[in-house]
């Protein structure tokens, strides 16, 4: 039995890169969430039920909030009770400097909330937005991280005007139940209690984020319970930790995909038939099995399974070689040559490229690998410089926009989304329209009859939706699997047994 | 005639009291004599040979294509159809070790021949040259080599996108000082020597000079130095690989494939540990033989 | 006398990648207590592998000792061990190098380096040793010693050095000291100084002394016996005066007469054809009977030492003439010298001047100071003024870093002269354009002093003999060859030769091929920078008659460049002596030579040791240093170390002569010295 | 070549190499695509965030003036701020530099202590066993991709053997000591907190072999060459006839000698370590520049490369004038003369 290396009320995760900036209102990294999501509160948070995370909110600074007949002004009432680190109260005016603030800095974070025009502190606890259009997703925005509720005292860390930006890059200051007590770059960050948390006492004395960078070592590390969570742990490795005792292995299906961009505009595969030769062409089911180990499925429509709106009836592709050839010889074309951007940050990106130029080989198609630096590949996927390229999408909230609206919309051409140039005036109306909806049922309805369109026309070659996997000690409890929220821990509500 | 006049017939006259060749003449018998008192330098010309052999006969030594992947065999143990065993999309470690081969050894080649080149022109020249010109570009290169030049390659890789040319380039411009230098330093020697100085008193123009006397005399310090960093290209080129700023899939090159195997260390010892044992061995090859071949040739190191 | 050093039948080889070299065969020699004994021969002939043997100093793993025994105050140096070996040297026996400048560790102080010997073998305290070794280097005529004590040793001139060392060799009264070749380094001023000193320490401590040098004459100043070695062999021994006088074996005959001292200005010298024997494969018997000119049948036998009769101790030889009664004295028997036809001079030409040297004056900066100016020059030379006439051989002579190579190069237009100007037939050589210059340079050649650093290893001997031919270009391969074939000839190489690399080629037979080349373009002047230098005296014979046969067919003029006045004696017309970048005294060579006018000249002269035992060797210049070239004296430049100094020499001295310019003196009291 | 005069030299060649290492980077940073305003603003931002980071950044305006901004800020320690971290490179830097630092010291600790010895006996010893020996362990160490043998160390000492941390710079659960030169090994010493001395030095013994072997093969082979031709010099053998101990003869003749050209070479092999460290930071995960400029690297994040580069190339200067005043003071011809 491996020893408990670590102290019974001390948390102990290991991930494989530091976080970038602590501040909620510049940071957009997952890696960082894991330090700031716990230290701030937001007006709503996902509820938990039956120890499972789920994507629909309930209130967690707010009590209780309204919405105007057009959507377009939501008022929320704070539920007090709340405190800061330093023990002063969360109330209306921290909600709008907190949102003020985001917007003012207008980094990353700030992007969903454009549609937002103004915030007011109606009273202590009151606080009303004001949106320049009604917003469907809304509601569902609120759980970001960029939303959690800063306290008003940092200003007087402000330096040349930098809204404190220097001083949260790698301080805490929310009312969450762990603020951050130190961080030395590269190695660790520890968190400890906040003495004013507004819910229960948590059961850790502390939490430490250590950055271990090599998987090796981080299993490792975890088998000899120096870890008690060790995060991207590669999916050769699970099974084997899964053997080690005192290990389990936390094994979600999550909102994770990963697709190929088919550039919509470019010749070839500006050719629907050849598009959809390629979505025949794939194995995808041994793409899964050999890359993932099976830990994932192949997607079925834009909309991933778990999420609301998904349609379980889409077509879907499969590995029809046959049929490609087919296809292939309608669209007319031959010994083509396609390049694959990728980037090293995912290690199965250039897996995937590998099956690719295989699965491809048959068709007379040679596929060039080309891997670039991230800011490179991403810079030509703006500028439409690619064949073929890979991504990875996740939900930032809890709606099927984060998908329908990002991806097909010809608006966003070029953009985070619809990198694959794609085009059609039907699908845009329809999504745009399901976008302001606030009805659930009418939004996916409208969705799913674009999807059909989208999916029909092989916008996308849609690979797979990947397990979310992490190990853990077995002794650690409380934990809820939300497939918004990975790399997330809800520190409060964990413990670990003795 | 006079006994002081008649011309030298005595059989014995090949007389060379003064032991071995002279500090820079070149003598096949004295190198393979040296060489074979050299058991390191053997065995490092054997693994330069052996290597080579393999980086030519790669196609008929590789029992597999090298890309050729094979999902359903991911990381299969060493055994006897994979003797490395398979990497995690299934090929055969041991076919793509053998063709690593010709990526790595050619890349070291053609780093050190890009900078020696480089840097040997450059540097007789500065050398010869003298004044201002010398002085400017010797300041240039001392620029130059203080420059992070691990760095300087990893950025310019970067920037024109991971590959490996690039990275070759990177590498060979950050090493073209050493060269200059040591080009120049010959030139500035050889140019005091009393033949360079007589073939100047009968109106040799500087290209005779250069081309016949400060050429041939300096080469072999030279290629000891580009012996001994062949291997250091090797560990360089492979170095970017492994952060990925090299070869890119699915060309086999070792230092990519120590790179991928990295996470697989516990489980897979075998993916990491082959290619890196490659890298390893030829470097050896190439540092012991250059090693042997600089006490050879270096003067200072002779026996008296 | 019992012996203190006593070596038997020693035979030495080292092996190599040709085969073993034979060093030594069969060396057998004695020192007796308080003697000093000489051990002559010519390089490579196993001197140094014999004085390092007899301490034992020859790296174990590097050689092989085949037979012979080696005994040291009568213990049997082969059967000691390495501990007593090092207890013994330093303390028993102790050596002295040639090279002063590089024997001193350049990191440690000199006090420290001799206390480190006297506390290696003698139980002493600190500053006991440091007083010793003080009042040691006082001794040794160190000035001012408690300073050198903390000097490093390149603070220090090689004469000084030389006298550190013998400090250390002398500081626990050694019964033996070795001296290898102590002085050959050295300038004479100072290697006269250094010789009468070690003579000295020797006779009062009554320290044996093996000393070895090539120089015939250091031996006749210095020793009481003495030993000749050729190829790795003792060919004769015996009282110096004896071998000196009538030198038993044809090999000792033969060196002698090669000497230039001793031939008629001018005239042949009796050179010894051939080289020195490869020692890998030595020719069976006796080994000089390739060069003998007396071989016979008998020879192929190797010749044991035989004593040369009469009433002289000691006095053997081995050859087998000796024991044959072919001959009994070295003035029986074939003469090598040739006949006299060649004595007769051609009658000089009309003076016609070929080359002139205005005001000549030459810096080199030195270091760099924070701005990267240079802190200072070294004045190489101050203002030369020379003529050289058209078919004339004038003599440049001097001491080391006087300047004389400077001279050379920047005749040759190697280097541009800071002041005056160089005219060859009339025409400034500075202010030619490079086309012209390039024409003009054809007319004058140069041979270096190194044959081997003067030939490019990488080129066959035809291509460096026709390099200058090719250079301009135009010419078959098979044109050339047969111009390399025969200048060849005409400086005595054998043509089939001509495919070998210089490597492949002795000393000498390099020097002819220098000499070759320069000739190739038929040039009118031919500058010769200490051209004999790198050589044996045997070959330097061959290499001085080579030159004086060129000049007369081919009607040369040449620059002869020399330290050493012999040969300057016997080929120079004129001579110019030059002594700190200045010519201090011009005149014909007879006239200067015999007769000095300057101070120095005449120091320069009474250090030459001389073959004449009776002509005592010695110091007269004052034990100050050599001033430096960077810091030049005001006045005389010589007044500091000049024994008649006087008022008036602080003042810049012309060159005088009472007949304008035939003896031509830089001293206004030529006229009141002593005669000498 | 005078104390002054070397020290202007360096000085001179810094302001070069600083404005060469910094037009480079800056020409680099601007050949590349990626636009580093939507590398800040984050993945999904909209145009006019995008447009509006340009702004802030300066980015909008002409190259030239971007430029000489930057050298002003520069000259002024302003290294601008990292796209990837969004806070001051200079901070960033100071913070990872001592990490660095401590290894490369370590590695060069381990380097001498045991090249020198092995370096003198190989030489000593030339062409026998030993020196076979020796050889071969050096240029094993110089053959050896660091980034390799960090895996197998990892794979033994941790994986296997259990007996030694793989990563990082201290055991999890401890704080790092006081702050006094950065280096965790002393400030721990410092402070007598003996479990982070023992925790930092059993997390430096790793990496520091990593680094070191390769440097012990380079100061190996150095010290071996400089002892051989010392060996034969004159000097040696004017010790030898003098009947000095071999081990004097070695120790104080031989070495001392040795030792000058090698300062050189060592030196700058001090330099070189950094290109190890970037590769034995990477495997090791030690929180140094290393480790963040291949991070920096990855992400093209070309504020904090060249910070990098600059406050590297001027280290290696520095550094190279310490090598120079060094020699200069070691070797006494130069020193007395000055
Ligand atoms: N280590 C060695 N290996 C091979 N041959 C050697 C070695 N040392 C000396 N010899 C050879 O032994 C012979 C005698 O050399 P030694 O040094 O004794 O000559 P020397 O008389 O002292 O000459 P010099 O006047 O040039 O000093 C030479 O032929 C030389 O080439
Ligand atoms: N290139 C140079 N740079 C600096 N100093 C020089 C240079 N060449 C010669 N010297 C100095 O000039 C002086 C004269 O040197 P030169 O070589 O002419 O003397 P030399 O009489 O030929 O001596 P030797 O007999 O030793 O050959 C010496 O002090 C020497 O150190
Ligand atoms: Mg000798
Ligand atoms: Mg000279």
């Amino acid at each position: 039995d491996p020893a408990q290396a670590t102290d019974l009320h001390t948390l102990v995760i290991g991930k494989s890169g530091d976080p970038d900036n602590l501040d909620p209102a510049v940071t957009m990294t997952n890696n960082s969430w894991t330090a700031t999501y716990p230290a701030y509160e937001r007006l709503v948070r996902f509820k938990v039920e039956d120890g499972r995370g789920t994507t629909e909110v309930e209130g967690e600074l707010a009590e209780s909030w309204t919405v105007n007949e057009d959507g377009t002004v939501w008022t929320f009432t704070l539920a007090g009770g709340h405190k800061f680190a330093d023990g002063s109260p969360v109330d209306a005016e921290a909600v709008k400097f907190s949102f003020d603030r985001l917007l003012k800095i207008g980094k990353g974070p700030s992007d969903v909330f454009s549609s937002v025009e103004k915030v007011e502190a109606v009273d202590d606890r009151t606080v009303r937005f004001t949106l320049k259009e009604p917003f469907g997703p809304f509601l569902s925005t609120l759980v970001v991280d960029g939303a959690g509720i800063v306290n008003p005292a940092v200003m007087e860390h402000e330096v040349n005007g930098d809204m404190a930006q220097g001083y949260l890059a790698d301080h805490s200051m929310g009312s969450g139940a762990f603020q951050v007590a130190s961080w030395e770059k590269g190695q660790r960050i520890v968190m400890e209690p906040n003495p004013h948390y507004g819910g229960p006492e948590p059961f850790f004395e502390q939490v430490v984020i250590r950055i271990v960078k090599e998987a090796t070592a981080r299993r490792l590390q975890l088998e000899k319970g120096d870890l008690d969570i060790a995060e991207e742990i590669p999916v050769d490795q699970l099974s084997a930790m899964a053997e080690v005792p005192g290990v389990t292995i936390v094994d979600e299906p999550s909102f994770y995909v990963t697709y190929l961009y088919l550039n919509n505009e470019r010749a070839p595969l500006d050719n629907v038939k050849v598009r959809q030769a390629l979505s025949y062409a794939i194995d995808y089911q041994g793409i899964i099995d050999g890359i993932l180990l099976g830990q994932g499925i192949q997607m079925r429509g834009a909309i991933p399974k778990g999420l609301w709106g998904h349609d379980p009836s889409v077509m879907q592709y499969e590995y029809d070689l046959e049929k490609a050839k087919a296809l292939l010889a309608e669209a007319g074309v031959e010994d083509l040559k396609l390049s694959y951007l990728y980037a090293k940050t995912d290690p199965n990106w250039e897996l995937i490229g590998l099956v690719l130029q295989q699965n491809l080989a048959p068709l007379g198609i040679e596929v060039e690998l080309q891997e670039f630096a991230y800011p490179t590949m991403r810079d030509k996927l703006d500028t439409g410089d690619f064949d073929i390229a890979v991504g990875n999408w996740t939900p930032d909230y809890a709606d099927p926009s984060m998908f329908m609206n990002f991806w097909f919309d010809s608006e966003r051409h070029g953009l985070a989304g619809n990198r694959s140039f794609y085009t059609n005036p039907k699908v845009d109306e329809l999504i745009r329209e399901a976008a302001t909806g606030s009805d659930q049922a009418e939004r996916t309805k409208l969705y799913q009859e674009a999807q059909e369109i989208a999916v029909e026309e092989a916008a996308y070659v849609l690979l797979f939706q990947r397990n979310y996997q992490f190990a853990m000690r077995d002794d650690v409890e409380g934990y809820a699997y939300n497939p918004m929220l990975l790399q997330i821990w809800d520190f409060a509500r964990m413990s670990k047994s003795e | 005639m006079t006994v002081t006049d008649r011309p030298e017939t005595l059989p014995s006259a090949e007389a060379d009291t003064n032991g071995p060749a002279g500090a820079t003449s070149f003598d096949w018998r004295y190198v393979w004599y040296q060489l074979r008192r050299s058991p390191l330098a053997i065995v490092g010309l054997v693994i330069i040979i052996l290597v080579l052999a393999t980086m030519i006969f790669a196609p008929v030594l590789a029992p597999y294509d090298p890309n050729a992947i094979n999902l359903l065999n991911r990381l299969a143990a060493p055994s006897f159809e994979h003797w490395f065993g398979t990497d995690q999309v299934g090929r055969d470690l041991l076919s793509r070790v053998i063709y690593g081969a010709r990526t790595s050894v050619t890349v070291g080649f053609a780093i050190v021949g890009i900078s020696m080149g480089f840097g040997v022109v450059i540097g007789a020249f500065s050398g010869l040259a003298g004044g201002r010109i010398d002085t400017v570009i010797m300041r240039f290169m001392d620029v130059l080599l203080s420059f992070p030049s691990f760095v300087m390659a990893m950025a310019l890789a970067a920037a024109l996108g991971p590959d490996l040319i690039n990275a070759m380039l990177a590498i060979a411009v950050v090493r073209i000082p050493f060269y200059v230098r040591l080009a120049r330093g010959q030139a500035l020697s050889l140019r005091e020597r009393p033949y360079v100085k007589a073939a100047v008193t009968f109106g040799s123009s500087r290209l005779h000079i250069v081309r016949r006397h400060i050429m041939p005399n300096s080469l072999a310090p030279i290629i000891v130095q580009g012996t001994l960093d062949i291997g250091v290209a090797i560990l360089t080129a492979s170095a970017l690989s492994f952060i990925g700023l090299g070869a890119q899939q699915p060309t086999a090159e070792w230092g990519a494939m120590v790179s991928n195997g990295r996470d697989f260390l516990l489980d897979q010892w075998w993916y990491p540990t082959f290619p890196g044992l490659a890298i390893l061995i030829t470097a050896v090859g190439f540092n012991l033989f250059g090693d042997g071949l600089r006490d050879i040739f270096d003067p200072r190191l002779r026996a008296k | 006398m019992s012996a203190v050093v006593e070596v038997r039948d020693l035979s030495l080889e080292f092996p190599t990648y040709r085969g073993p070299v034979h060093a030594l065969s069969n060396v057998t020699l004695s020192v007796g207590a308080g003697e000093i004994v000489g051990l002559v021969g010519e390089s490579g002939c196993g001197k140094s592998v014999t004085s390092m043997s007899v301490i034992r100093l020859l790296p174990p793993a590097s050689n092989r000792i085949t037979e012979g025994t080696i005994r040291l105050i009568g213990r049997d140096m082969l059967a000691t061990g390495e501990r007593e070996l090092q207890d013994m040297r330093g303390k028993l026996v102790s050596m002295v190098f040639q090279e002063p400048m590089n024997a001193l560790n350049p990191t440690i102080r000199i006090g420290r380096q001799i206390t480190q010997v006297i506390h290696r073998h003698e139980r002493v305290s600190r500053a006991e040793a440091e007083a010793r070794a003080e009042r040691l280097l006082a001794e040794m005529q160190v000035p001012d010693a408690k300073r050198v004590m903390k000097n490093y040793p390149f603070e220090l001139s090689g004469g000084m050095r030389q006298r550190v060392l013998l400090a250390m060799a002398f500081s626990c009264n050694p019964k033996v000291l070795i001296a290898d070749e102590p002085t050959t380094a050295l300038d004479v001023t100072v290697q006269a100084q250094v010789l009468t000193l070690l003579r000295e320490k020797a006779k009062e401590r009554g320290t044996s002394v093996l000393f070895i040098t090539h120089d015939l004459a250091v031996v006749a100043q210095l020793c009481d016996r003495v030993y000749v070695m050729y190829a790795g062999k003792i060919v004769e021994q015996g009282r110096t005066a004896d071998v000196l006088r009538r030198p038993l074996h044809p090999y000792t005959q033969a060196l002698l007469r090669s000497l230039p001292e001793l031939g008629q200005p001018k005239q042949p010298l009796a050179s010894i054809a051939g080289t020195v024997p490869d020692l890998i494969h030595p020719p069976g018997g006796c080994l000089f009977r390739p060069r003998c000119a007396f071989a016979h049948d008998r020879c192929v036998e190797v010749p044991p030492l035989l004593s040369g009769g009469g009433e002289e101790v000691q006095h053997a030889a081995a050859c087998w003439l000796l024991a044959d009664g072919h001959r009994d004295s070295a003035d029986t028997g074939r003469s090598d010298l040739p006949s006299n036809e060649a004595t007769t001079l051609p009658a000089k030409p009309a003076k016609q001047t070929l080359l002139t040297l205005e005001g000549i004056g030459m810096r080199f900066p030195v270091g760099a100071n924070w701005r990267g100016r240079p802190r200072g020059y070294v004045h190489a030379l101050n203002g030369v003024e020379l003529e050289v006439q058209r078919g004339e051989t004038l003599g440049i002579v001097g001491e080391s870093g006087c300047g004389k190579s400077t001279l050379g190069q920047i005749v040759m237009g190697l280097l541009r002269p800071t002041d005056g100007r160089v005219l060859f037939d009339g025409t400034d050589l500075g202010n030619l354009p490079g086309s012209e210059m390039r024409r003009m340079r054809r007319r004058f050649q140069i041979v270096f002093q190194d044959p081997q650093a003067s030939l490019n290893p990488r080129m066959t001997a035809w291509r460096v003999i026709t390099e200058p031919l090719a250079v301009a270009g135009g010419r078959t391969t098979s044109w050339l060859k047969g111009k390399a074939r025969e200048l060849a000839l005409q400086v005595g190489l054998r043509p089939d030769q001509l495919e070998r690399y210089p490597h492949e080629f002795s000393g000498g037979q390099r020097q002819r091929i220098a000499i070759a080349r320069a000739l190739a373009l038929e040039p009118e002047l031919l500058v010769l920078d200490e051209p004999t230098s790198a050589l044996d005296v045997s070959v330097q014979a061959q290499i001085l008659n080579l030159l004086l046969r060129l000049q007369r067919e081919l009607d040369l003029t040449y620059l002869f460049i020399s330290h050493n006045v012999s040969v300057i004696r016997h080929v120079a017309d004129r001579v110019a002596v030059m002594y700190l970048g200045q010519v201090v005294e011009l005149g014909p060579t007879a006239e200067v030579l015999n007769h000095p006018g300057h101070p120095y000249t005449r120091a320069l002269l009474a250090s030459v040791p001389s073959l004449d035992q009776s002509a005592e060797l010695a110091a007269p210049v004052r034990g100050v240093e050599l001033p430096s070239a960077i810091r030049l004296p005001t006045g005389c430049f010589f007044r500091e170390r000049c024994p008649f100094a006087a008022a008036g020499c602080d003042q810049p001295q012309p060159l005088r002569g009472a007949e304008a310019d035939r003896h031509l003196v830089r001293c206004h009291r030529t006229g009141e010295l002593p005669p000498a | 070549m005078s104390f002054l005069n070397i020290i202007r030299r360096r000085l001179v060649l810094l302001i070069f190499v600083v404005f060469g290492v910094s037009v480079v980077t800056f020409v680099i940073s601007h050949m590349i695509p990626g636009d580093p305003a939507r590398m800040m603003a984050g993945e999904r931002a909209s145009d006019e965030t995008v447009a509006q980071m340009r702004e802030a950044l300066g980015l909008d305006r002409p190259l030239h003036i971007q430029y000489l901004t930057y050298v002003g800020d520069l000259l002024q320690g302003d290294f601008g701020v990292s796209i990837r971290t969004q806070r001051p490179v200079m901070d960033d830097i100071l913070r990872f530099f001592p990490a660095t630092i401590e290894l490369a010291v370590a590695a060069l600790l381990f380097a001498i202590v045991l090249g020198i010895p092995l370096g003198v006996l190989s030489a000593v010893a030339k062409d026998r066993g030993i020196d076979h020996l020796t050889r071969t362990l050096s240029v094993t160490g110089i053959s050896t991709p660091a980034f390799w043998l960090g895996l197998l160390l990892i794979y033994l000492f941790y994986g296997q053997l259990g007996i030694l941390p793989g990563s990082g710079r201290l055991a999890g659960n401890m704080s790092p000591p006081p702050f006094v030169t950065g280096f965790y090994t002393v400030d721990s010493l410092i402070a007598g907190d003996w479990a982070a001395l023992r925790s930092a030095l059993a997390h430096l013994i790793l990496p520091a072999l990593t680094l070191g072997f390769i440097h012990l093969g380079v100061v190996t082979r150095q010290i071996r060459s400089a002892m051989l031709e010392v060996l034969q010099e004159d000097y040696i053998r004017t010790a030898k006839a003098s009947g000095l101990s071999r081990a004097r003869i070695v120790l104080d003749h031989g070495l001392r000698n040795a030792l000058i050209p090698s300062v050189t070479m060592i030196g700058l092999a001090f330099g070189d370590l950094l290109y190890g460290a970037v590769l034995t930071e990477t495997v090791f995960a030690w929180p140094g520049m290393g480790n963040y400029v291949v991070e920096s690297i990855a992400a093209l994040d070309f504020p904090a490369i060249m910070g990098f580069t600059v406050v590297a190339s001027t280290a290696y200067v520095l550094l190279n004038l310490l090598v120079d005043l060094t020699y200069m003071f070691l070797d006494p011809q130069i020193r007395e003369i000055g």
